[in-house]
């Protein structure tokens, strides 16, 4: 499930400039814990980002994608009061949907 | 004799400035000073082992430095200087410039000694001398700390004699023999480096191969 | 002595001579490094904890089943408005001068009926399990977002906290031989890349404070001052501190009178 | 792989599929969406993280940017960005040479997506930052060297 997002969206001039923030662990799999064992990788693979139906961009993440994500990006389009849509899902099959209104 | 007196005075004055405020500061928590030195004791976890406890204990040096906020009167100053500088001592073979490379390492590290449950440093890590926090010192390493003076092209600069080298050497093993409660740590005097790491350390700064005088 | 210092001169004046160069390199890299500075700013993960700092008020929780909603932190209860900017206080029901932290715990034990150790057992967050705390802390702090920090100490006993502060501030110990004011007693000063602050004046103590809590982009969370202070004497290569020690809301009394003034800008992103 | 998640999101009856399946509690969107290119990320060099990634030797370009500071005060958080002024990009992707794993994103840009992706990625010490980018079904390249200091503390 996660945490709530944090998502931004904010039309001028004919395009809309989506900025995400994502709650997650980001475990690269390298690091050990104070025991000396080592952290099993989890971190998002996979996040998709929808102007109502329309996917406008999909993403694929590594383990660098640092801790609690960010991403921004801009496409054509949107006008105030409709929807952007974000989930995500990471490589323990976990996943999560969160929505915004763009600005 | 009349230009160095000029000079002399200047840089007296330059560093000494506080010191002339000082007379009217009151030491730090007034009245209240005993009774916050009883708080802070009793202010850390029961669990921590006694000998960690240990490193709450002040010297001369460190007590008389938090009376006077790091500034005490010249008179204080050269009595604790000279308390210091009788702490010194050198590795067994005399040599005091070792291995410029060995050095260069110590210069870069900042972890060791940290200790506590949250993140304590794992057993056996390498205590370095951390020297970029507060200084410049090989012009490729960006990263470096301004709370000391900039020390790249050290060894260009000052030379390389006998004298210099154990100037070096003696304020890096106990930095309050030339300056009371200076920033900087007394790296041999609580043998947080050994004297050999401290040659090594002496070496990064005045060798000519050393990227300290080299770029 | 005499042959030292002209060395030391005849050094001083050669360094400057190599200034130049230098101070071109420095101002790329202060350049450089507002640049990062700025890119993160847009977008501090804080933001994810304030929310679930809002919702953890909210939520009714523990024994009692209740929120935090009545819970005084010296603005009267439930008044959440400028309420950080004030602390560390003094509060008539405990008898004691309180910091956003002790003060948080007493309302989940009072309201809510947890125990202390139930309140307090994950009060920083560690890989994969959050704090309650930083997240209801980071709540609590953005709600004195713009307003200007309040701690004038005006009471005996915060008056009494305040200078008890100001005598740790200068306490040297350690093997390292450190003090908070090796580091955050001068103007102008940086460790490595990062900028010190003067703590014993209003501007550095006020630009040190008003960004707290701070997502510390390191550690991959937000830091409460406790944390924070309780870190700094981890640096300083001391023992660890009890959480809510006198000690820490001491400091905090002393820096937050010094930084009284200053407008608050929370949460902060730092490295 | 991203003409085949293509392939399905476009057909009707995948999506109807899809719908079934979620609506069912079989499977969430996410994964039913699952084609993460595992051995893209799973490439050491940038070499085999290139090929896997099917864009063979990218020419460099002028027209695409790495964006980003040229230092970095931790390692752990670096802002870095994507973007180019090429016609008809369809896919963009940030690679750290110096990484255990080359790749750290990818992203596919439907038409209307302007090509200029930013994020946030994981750095174990200075490198060079490698942009890449798909226009008309070329690859392009351009790189940037990003300093990661050490902190203050020594923590």
């Amino acid at each position: 499930m996660g945490n709530p997002m944090k998502i931004r969206a904010a039309n001028k001039d004919g395009v809309t400039e989506v900025k995400v923030l994502v709650s997650h662990e980001m475990e690269t799999g390298q690091r050990k814990d104070s025991a000396g064992a080592i952290v099993p990788a989890w971190f998002i693979t996979e996040l998709t980002a929808k102007h109502g139906d329309k996917v406008v961009l999909t993403s694929e993440f590594g383990p660098s994608v640092s801790k609690n994500p960010y991403l921004a990006f801009k496409f054509k389009g949107g006008a105030k009061g409709e929807k952007v849509t974000v989930s995500w899902k990471d490589n323990k099959g976990d996943s999560r949907t969160d929505e915004a209104a763009i600005n | 004799m009349n230009f160095k007196f000029a000079l002399f005075f200047g840089l007296t004055v330059a560093v000494g400035a506080p010191a002339f405020a000082q007379k009217a500061v009151e030491a730090p928590g007034g009245k209240y000073a005993k009774e916050a030195e009883q708080m802070f004791r009793t202010s850390f976890k029961a669990e921590n082992p006694k000998y960690w406890m240990t490193r709450l204990e002040q010297d001369e040096t460190m007590k008389t430095c938090q009376q006077y906020r790091d500034n005490p009167p010249r008179k204080i100053g050269e009595k604790l200087e000279k308390l210091n500088a009788a702490t010194i001592r050198y590795p067994v073979d005399g040599k005091l410039i070792g291995d410029w490379k060995e050095g260069e390492k110590l210069a870069a590290v900042g972890t060791g000694g940290h200790i506590g449950f949250i993140q304590p440093d794992p057993a056996g890590r390498v205590r370095g001398g951390n020297c970029y926090a507060c200084h410049e010192l090989a012009r490729k390493e960006v990263a470096y700390g301004t709370i000391g003076p900039s020390l790249s092209n050290f060894g260009k600069v000052r030379g390389k004699d006998e004298d210099t080298i154990k100037y070096v050497y003696d304020k890096i093993y106990n930095a309050n023999a030339f300056t009371a409660c200076t920033n900087m740590p007394r790296f041999g005097l609580h043998n947080w480096v050994t004297p050999e790491q401290i040659t090594h350390i002496v070496a990064f700064l005045i060798d000519p191969e050393s990227p300290v005088n080299r770029d | 002595m005499i042959r030292r210092l002209m060395k030391t001169l005849v050094g001083v004046a050669v360094f400057s001579a190599f200034a130049g160069g230098v101070a071109a390199q420095d101002s790329k890299v202060a350049d450089e490094l507002a640049k990062y500075r700025e890119a993160l700013a847009d977008g501090n993960p804080a933001d994810l904890f304030e929310v679930k700092g809002e919702s953890l008020w909210l939520e009714k929780r523990g024994p009692n089943n209740a929120s935090l909603e009545q819970c005084d932190l010296g603005q009267g209860p439930g008044k959440l408005e400028g309420a950080y900017a004030a602390l560390p206080k003094y509060f008539k029901d405990t008898g004691k001068v309180m910091d956003v932290e002790s003060r948080l715990v007493h309302c989940m034990m009072t309201l809510q009926g947890f125990t202390l150790a139930e309140a307090t057992r994950q009060w920083y967050s560690k890989p994969g399990k959050d704090s309650d705390i930083e997240a209801l802390v980071t709540f609590i702090g953005a709600k004195s977002n713009g307003k200007p920090i309040n701690v004038p100490a005006t009471h005996p006993e915060e008056a009494k906290m305040a200078k008890m502060g100001e005598s740790i501030f200068y306490r040297r110990s350690g093997p390292q031989d450190f003090s908070c004011s090796i580091c955050h007693g001068q103007e102008g000063k940086r460790i490595r890349l990062q900028d010190l602050g003067n703590l014993t004046t209003k501007d550095g103590a006020g630009f040190a404070m008003k960004t707290w809590p701070s997502y510390r982009v390191s550690q991959g969370t937000v830091w409460t001052m406790q944390r924070r202070l309780i870190d700094c004497m981890r640096q300083a290569r001391w023992p660890e501190p009890a959480y809510l020690a006198d000690s820490i809301i001491a400091l905090e009394t002393y820096l937050q009178k010094t930084a009284t003034g200053t407008v608050m800008e929370t949460p902060g992103i730092k490295r | 792989m991203n003409n085949q998640r293509r392939t399905v999101l476009k057909s009707g009856s995948g999506a109807a599929l899809l719908g079934m399946l979620a609506a069912a509690g079989i499977i969430t969107p996410g994964i039913a969406l699952a084609d993460w290119n595992k051995a893209a990320f799973d490439a050491k060099s940038m070499a085999d993280t290139l090929k896997a990634l099917g864009a063979g030797t990218p020419a460099d370009s002028k027209d695409v940017q790495v964006t980003g500071p040229d230092i970095a005060e931790n390692g752990a958080v670096v802002p870095v960005g994507v973007a180019s002024t090429l016609p008809n990009v369809s896919m963009v992707a940030i690679l750290i040479e110096k990484n255990p794993n080359a790749l750290a994103a990818s992203f596919v840009l439907p038409e209307g997506t302007e090509a200029n992706v930013q994020t946030r990625v994981k750095m174990g010490q200075t490198s060079n930052i490698y942009a890449l980018v798909k226009s008309d079904g070329k690859f392009f390249m351009a790189t940037k060297e990003i300093k990661v200091t050490l902190g203050g503390c020594g923590g």
